[in-house]
C-alpha cells in the first residue's frame, strides 16, 4: 500500500522558499500566481494492505519524525 | 540493456567510444567477439579518462620526484612527507561535464569523488578547494551554473565536515557551455600507514563497503570523454546524485578499519567503478580477481552484469582484506550502518572473471586490458604568434581603472562564494579564505601549518601556453611562498579542449613543457593530477567552441611552525615595500581587458630564476619575523594588489611615485610576475637594504596609513568605497 | 569538568569542540556513541554540531530519537548540564527540551562567516565570565539557524532572561531586521537560549571555533571559563 | 484556484534522504515500512478559475522553474 504524507509550515510560520518561489514565477511572466507555499511529500511504501491502518499508521509516523509539530502541519493520502 | 540482447560488432563499438583500429585490438586480445559487458569493461578502460590515451606521453615528462615525496603520480593521489612522521596526500579532480548537466549535483559528487581518493589512501580529509571556471555574467544560464556549483560544493564538503578553505573562480565567455570545475582535497596520514591500491594474496577476498548500486551515471567515464553537443542536456544521461551522509560515515569506517592491519589493499570505485577499482587493484598487483556479482548491495531490482560493472552509483569503495580479519571489518562497517559484501577473491589467473546468476558474464585478461591500452602521439600544430598588443592610451585614469578592476568579475569579492562554505570545521584553519595568498590549515596536535592554494591564468594560456603553464605554476609557488610556508608539490588538473584537433594537442604540450620547466626551477614536483579534454562545445550549426586551456594548479607547502606565517591584511603602520623588477608588462592584463576591452598581446614572461630568488628572500624575510604581511602582485597589478591589502586589513596606505620613464598605467597595472608586497613595521630601510646586498629589486612602494588609498596625485579613494565596489558584483549577479 | 560528546552518524565538530573543552578544561572529554544507553559519570553533555542524519527531513530530527538521547533526557533531570551548538541546539529543539525551532535561513544559503554575539543573560552557567551586554565574536556555520518561536514562548523567553545570546553588530545593536548583523532572520536576534533551568543551553554560532588565537581569537573561552566554573561550585 | 505540484526524483535516482528516514522509521519500530521517497510539494494561489488553464499553466510552471527535470518529475494536481 501506498501512503503520502505531506508535510507543509503551519499558516502563521513565514515561508521564505515559497516566497522566493512566489518572486521567480513573477519574474518568469506567471503574474496569475497569488501565493505560493512550500513543503514536503514523503511517500511511504507499507506492507500494509489495508488502507485505513496503513492511513493510521503513517499518521503515526508523522506524529513521531515526519513532522515537527511547532512548525509544521501534515495530512496523510492514501495513493491511488 | 542485456549482455544476451545486443549484437557487438565495430559498429556498436564505435558507439562505445573505441575505434575501429581499438576494437580490432580487442578483438586479438580476447581471441572472439566480446559480449556486451566485456566491450563495456574495455570502452571505459580504454577511454581518455581512465586511460590518459592522448596525455600520458607528455604527462611522462613532468617532473615527479624529490627527497620528500613519498608517492607520485600512479596512486589515488599523491603524498609528500611534512615531518613529524607524518604525510599529506593531496590530489584535484574535474567534474566539468556533470557539472554542466546539472550544476548541483555535478559539482557534489565531484567534491565526494576526490575526498575518497584522498581517504582511500588512509588521511582524514583536511581541507577542500575548488578551482572553478564559468561562461560570461551576461549569460543567462552562467548565473543558474553558479548556483548550483556553490551549492553543490558546500553542500558536499559542508557536510562532510572537512573545511572549504581556497579556490578560484575566473568567468570567461569560452566556458558558456563548458564551465571547469576541479576539487582538490588534502589529507595527513600517518606516514607508515598509507594505503596502496595493488591487490595480493591469492584466494584473499574482495570486499564491497559503502552505499548499494543502481543505475547511476552509466557510462559516465566515456561521456566525459566524448565533445559535448548541444543534444547533451536532452539526453539527460542518469545523474549521479551524492549522498555527503554516508560519505561521512565510510570515511569514520574505512579511518577505524585503516588502524587495524586488516587492509591489504582499497580503492575507490570513481569512474567506471566497480569495472576499473576490480581491474586496476588486481592488474598493480599482477593477480586475477574472480567477482560474483549476485553478491554486490544492490539498490534496483533486476540490474543485469552490464549495469552494475559499468555503474557509477557514489559513495563506495573496494578493497581486498585478510581473511582472518574480515568479521572484525564486517563489524566496523556495519557500526557505521553501510552496506558490507565479499563479492569475490583474488585468482592466480591473471582474468578478471565477472559470474552473475551461475552465468560468466565477462573473461577478460588483465595485463592486455592494461599493457595494450591504447597510447597516442597525435599530431601537434605549430602555435599561433600571440596578437599584437594594439595601441595603448588611458582613457581613464588610475582612479576609476582601479575601482573597474575591483569590481570586474575576476577581481571582484569571492565572500558571496566562501561564505557557504563551511572553512572553520576541524577547528584548524588559521588562514581562511580572503585572508592570506594560500589557506593555512594546521595538522591536528602539532605545530606544523599547511599552505593551500589552487592557480591558473586561462588568459595567459590561451594567448602563450607554455609560459600559461609554467605561470600558473609559478603562482601557486609564490601564494605559499607569501604566507612563509615552503612550497612542497602540486597536483594539476589539465582541462583543454579536443585533443584530436592539432592546434589543441599544441596548446596541451606547450603548457606541460612550461609546467614541467617551471616544476624543475622551482623544486615543486607534480605528485598527482588528472586530465580533462574534450571541453568544448558542439553549436548547432556543427561549428565548435574551444574552452581556454585551463591547466589548473593545486599547490601544497608547509610550515614548520605554523605561528609564524603571514596574511594579507594591512596593518597599523609602517611601510608597504615591493619586491620583484616592474617593467610594466600590460600584455593579456586585466587592465587591457577592463578598460579597452581587448584580450591582446602576449603573456607576461616568466623568469623562473627571478622567480625563485625573490621568493626565497620573501620567505627567509618572513619566517625570521620581520613582515607583518605579505600578497603577491598578480591579475590587476601592484595598484590592485595594494587596495586587496588595504580592505582586508581597513588601513590605509599612501603611495610613492612610479619609476620614472614609465607610463602609469604600465606601472601600476602592468602583470609583471615574481613580485611580492610585503608590510613592514618599521621604515623598512633594513629589508631594502638587505635586498640590495642580494641583488634583489625592491623598491619602498608607500607608508601605512590615511583614511584610504592615496594615490601620488594626493587623491584618497576610501575604505569603503573600495569595498563597496568590490562586494558589488557575486551579490548582483546572483540576486542576493 | 568531566564533559562528554555525544557522537551521531554525521557529527563532524566533535573534534573541534573536543579541543575547545581540553583546552579551557585541561581534561580530555569522553566520546560518547548514540547508540549508547549507559553515561559514564560526567558533569557536562555536549551535543555538537554537524549534519546528523545528513540533516535529512529536518535538521536534527532523527539524531532526536537516539537512544542516547533517552538518558541525555534524565541527565538533564537530574540536574546536569548540556550544550548543544549548531546540530546540537536542532537535536535540543527537536527533542523539546528546548523551546522552538530552527527554520531554513532566510537567505535559503547555507551561511559561513563570523558573527557578533551580544550576552543577554550573564547569570546563566554557560555565561558567568561575560558581563550583560558584552559582544564577542563567533564563527557561524549552518542552513538552518532562522530561530522562530511561537509568540507565547517568546514572551516567556524573553520575561524569564533565557535568552542567552542575541546576534548584534559589534559594537552590540540589536537589529532583527538587518541580514548584516542578524545573518540567518531568527525571531528577536535570537541566537542561543537556556531551559528553564538554566542547565541547558542551545546555540547555533560555533565559541569552540574560537579559543585559539591562532585560529583568530579567543572569544570563545569564556563559555566554556564559565562552564569550569559552575561545576566546581 | 489551488493548485499543487508535487516534485519528486525520477524513478531510480538515489533518494539519500528516502534511505535515511526509512531507517529511522525502523529504528522507531516501523518495521512495515518498505521505501521511503521524498520529493517537494509546491502550492500554488492562481488567479485563475478554470481548473483545466490552472493546470496547464502549473505545468508550465512546473517545467521552467519548480522542478529539474533532469533528475525530477512532476504531477500537477488540482486542489479539492
Ligand atoms: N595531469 C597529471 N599529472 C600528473 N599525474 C596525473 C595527471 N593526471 C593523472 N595523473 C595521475 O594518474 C593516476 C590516475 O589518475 P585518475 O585516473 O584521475 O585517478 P582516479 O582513478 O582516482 O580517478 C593518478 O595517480 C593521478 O595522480
Ligand atoms: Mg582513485
Amino acid at each position: 500500500m501506498k501512503v503520502r504524507v505531506i508535510v507543509s509550515l503551519k499558516e502563521g510560520v513565514l515561508d521564505p522558499q515559497g516566497k522566493a518561489i512566489n518572486h521567480a514565477l513573477h519574474v518568469l511572466e506567471f503574474p496569475e500566481v497569488c501565493e505560493v507555499r512550500t513543503g514536503k511529500v514523503i511517500e511511504l511504501d507499507l506492507d500494509e494492505e489495508n488502507p485505513q491502518r496503513a492511513a493510521q499508521r503513517a499518521h503515526k509516523m508523522a506524529e513521531s519524525l515526519l513532522a515537527n509539530q511547532v512548525i509544521e502541519d501534515f495530512i496523510v493520502e492514501i495513493a491511488k | 540493456m542485456s549482455s544476451k540482447q545486443k549484437v557487438v560488432d565495430a559498429a556498436l563499438a564505435r558507439q562505445f567510444g573505441l575505434s575501429g583500429e581499438e576494437y580490432d585490438q580487442v578483438l586479438i586480445i580476447m581471441g572472439r567477439v566480446p559480449n556486451l559487458t566485456e566491450l563495456g569493461v574495455f570502452s571505459v578502460m580504454w577511454s581518455e579518462h581512465c586511460s590518459y590515451k592522448s596525455s600520458r606521453k607528455w604527462l611522462r615528462t613532468l617532473p615527479t620526484t624529490a627527497p620528500w615525496v613519498i608517492h607520485g603520480p600512479g596512486e589515488n593521489a599523491g603524498v609528500v612527507d611534512i615531518g613529524e612522521g607524518l604525510a599529506a596526500i593531496f590530489k584535484m579532480e574535474s567534474h566539468n561535464h556533470p557539472s554542466f548537466i546539472e550544476p548541483y549535483q555535478g559539482a557534489a559528487t565531484g567534491v565526494g569523488g576526490i575526498l575518497r581518493d584522498v581517504f582511500t589512501m588512509g588521511a582524514r580529509p583536511v581541507a577542500n578547494l575548488n578551482a572553478l571556471r564559468f561562461g560570461s555574467p551576461e549569460n543567462p544560464r552562467t548565473r543558474q551554473i553558479v548556483d548550483g556549483v556553490v551549492r553543490g560544493i558546500g553542500g558536499y564538503g559542508n557536510c562532510v565536515g572537512v573545511p572549504t578553505v581556497g579556490g578560484e573562480v575566473n568567468f570567461h565567455p569560452a566556458y558558456d557551455g563548458n564551465p571547469l570545475v576541479n576539487a582538490m582535497t588534502v589529507g595527513v596520514a600517518r606516514k607508515d600507514r598509507i594505503f596502496l591500491s595493488a591487490a595480493a594474496g591469492i584466494g584473499n577476498p574482495v570486499v564491497y563497503v559503502g552505499s548499494k548500486t543502481g543505475r547511476d551515471g552509466i557510462h559516465g567515464a566515456t561521456m566525459s570523454s566524448a565533445e559535448f553537443d548541444e543534444n547533451a542536456l536532452a539526453k539527460r544521461p542518469t545523474v549521479q546524485v551524492g549522498d555527503p551522509f554516508v560519505e561521512k560515515l565510510l570515511i569514520e569506517a574505512c579511518l577505524e578499519l585503516m588502524a587495524t592491519d586488516a587492509i591489504i589493499a582499497i580503492q575507490d570505485m570513481g569512474a567506471a567503478g566497480l569495472t576499473s577499482s576490480s581491474v586496476e587493484m588486481a592488474g598493480k598487483g599482477n593477480v586475477g580477481i574472480d567477482l560474483d556479482l549476485d553478491s554486490v548491495p544492490q539498490r534496483e531490482p533486476d540490474m543485469t552484469a552490464y549495469e552494475m560493472m559499468l555503474s557509477e552509483s557514489q559513495e563506495r569503495m573496494l578493497m581486498v582484506l585478510r581473511p582472518d580479519r574480515t568479521e572484525q571489518a564486517r563489524a566496523i562497517f556495519e557500526k557505521w550502518e553501510l552496506d558490507f559484501a565479499v563479492i569475490g577473491q583474488l585468482t592466480d589467473t591473471g582474468r578478471i572473471v565477472v559470474r552473475h546468476k551461475g552465468a560468466i558474464e565477462a573473461d577478460i585478461p588483465l595485463a592486455p586490458l592494461a599493457d595494450e591500452a591504447p597510447i597516442y602521439d597525435r599530431p601537434v600544430a605549430t602555435l599561433p604568434a600571440p596578437e599584437p598588443i594594439g595601441p595603448v592610451h588611458d582613457p581613464v585614469g588610475l582612479e576609476q581603472a582601479l575601482i573597474t578592476l575591483i569590481s570586474c568579475p575576476d577581481l571582484a569579492s569571492r565572500a558571496w562564494i566562501w561564505n557557504q562554505y563551511d572553512s572553520t570545521v576541524g577547528g584548524q584553519t588559521a588562514q581562511r579564505p580572503g585572508g592570506a595568498d594560500a589557506a593555512i590549515v594546521r595538522v591536528e596536535d602539532t605545530s606544523i601549518g599547511l599552505a593551500l592554494t589552487t592557480d591558473c591564468t586561462p588568459r595567459y594560456c590561451y594567448a602563450n601556453p607554455r609560459s600559461g603553464g609554467a605561470q600558473a605554476v609559478a603562482e601557486a609557488w609564490r601564494n605559499i611562498t607569501a604566507t612563509g610556508a615552503t612550497p612542497l608539490a602540486v597536483t594539476d588538473n589539465l582541462n583543454f579542449a579536443n585533443p584530436e584537433k592539432p592546434e589543441i594537442m599544441a596548446q596541451f604540450v606547450a603548457a606541460i613543457e612550461g609546467m614541467g620547466e617551471a616544476c624543475r626551477v622551482l623544486d615543486f614536483p607534480v605528485v598527482s593530477g588528472n586530465v580533462s579534454l574534450y571541453n568544448e562545445t558542439r553549436n548547432p550549426d556543427g561549428s565548435t567552441r574551444a574552452i581556454l586551456p585551463t591547466p589548473a594548479i593545486g599547490g601544497l607547502g608547509m610550515l614548520a611552525d605554523v605561528e609564524k606565517h603571514v596574511g594579507m591584511a594591512i596593518p597599523r603602520s609602517g611601510v608597504l615595500i615591493l619586491i620583484g623588477e616592474t617593467k610594466g608588462h600590460l600584455g593579456q592584463s586585466l587592465w587591457l581587458r577592463e578598460i579597452l576591452g581587448r584580450e591582446t598581446g602576449d603573456a607576461p614572461d616568466v623568469d623562473l630564476r627571478a622567480e625563485r630568488r625573490n621568493g626565497d628572500f620573501v620567505r627567509e624575510q618572513i619566517i625570521s619575523g620581520k613582515v607583518a604581511a605579505c600578497h603577491d602582485v598578480s591579475d590587476g597589478g601592484i595598484l590592485v594588489a595594494v587596495a586587496e591589502m588595504i580592505m582586508a586589513g581597513g588601513e590605509g596606505c599612501e603611495l610613492e611615485p612610479p619609476q620614472s620613464g614609465m607610463r602609469p598605467e604600465a606601472y601600476w597595472f602592468g602583470e609583471d610576475q615574481g613580485r611580492y608586497l610585503l608590510a613592514v613595521n618599521s621604515d623598512g630601510q633594513e629589508l631594502l637594504h638587505e635586498a640590495g646586498m642580494r641583488g634583489i629589486p625592491s623598491r619602498l612602494m608607500g607608508k601605512i596609513g590615511g583614511g584610504g588609498l592615496t594615490l601620488p596625485s594626493g587623491a584618497t579613494i576610501s575604505i569603503p568605497r573600495l569595498r563597496a565596489a568590490n562586494a558589488a558584483f557575486f551579490p548582483s549577479l546572483m540576486g542576493a | 569538568m568531566k564533559a562528554g560528546i555525544v557522537v551521531f552518524p554525521g557529527t563532524n565538530r566533535e573534534r573541534d569542540m573536543a579541543i575547545a573543552l581540553r583546552s579551557v578544561s585541561g581534561r580530555a572529554p569522553k566520546i560518547l556513541w548514540h547508540q549508547d544507553t549507559h553515561l559514564p559519570d560526567l558533569d557536562l553533555i555536549v551535543l555538537p554540531g554537524g549534519f546528523s542524519y545528513g540533516d535529512y527531513l529536518r535538521c536534527g530530527a532523527m539524531a532526536a530519537h537516539s537512544p542516547i538521547m533517552h538518558e541525555v533526557r534524565k541527565f538533564a533531570e537530574r540536574g546536569g548540564y548540556i550544550l548543544g551548538v549548531c546540530n546540537g541546539f536542532q537535536i535540543l529543539t527537536e527533542t523539546g527540551m528546548l523551546p522552538g525551532a530552527l527554520l531554513k535561513n532566510a537567505s535559503l544559503r547555507f551561511l559561513s562567516q563570523d558573527c557578533f554575539l551580544r550576552v543577554e543573560n550573564a547569570e546563566t552557567p554557560f555565561t558567568a565570565r561575560w558581563q550583560k551586554d558584552d559582544v564577542f565574536r563567533a564563527p557561524l556555520a549552518h542552513g538552518d539557524g532562522n530561530y522562530v518561536v511561537d509568540e507565547k514562548t517568546l514572551e516567556m523567553l524573553e520575561g524569564e532572561g533565557r535568552v542567552a545570546f542575541r546576534y548584534s553588530a559589534s559594537d552590540g545593536v540589536v537589529s532583527p531586521q538587518d541580514r548584516e548583523t542578524n545573518p540567518n532572520g531568527s525571531l528577536n536576534a535570537i541566537a542561543g537560549i537556556v531551559s528553564s533551568d538554566g542547565r541547558v543551553c542551545g546555540m547555533m554560532p560555533h565559541p569552540e571555533d574560537l579559543v585559539d588565537s591562532l585560529m583568530g581569537g579567543e572569544d570563545g573561552r569564556p563559555l566554556f571559563e564559565s562552564l569550569v566554573e559552575a561545576v566546581v561550585q
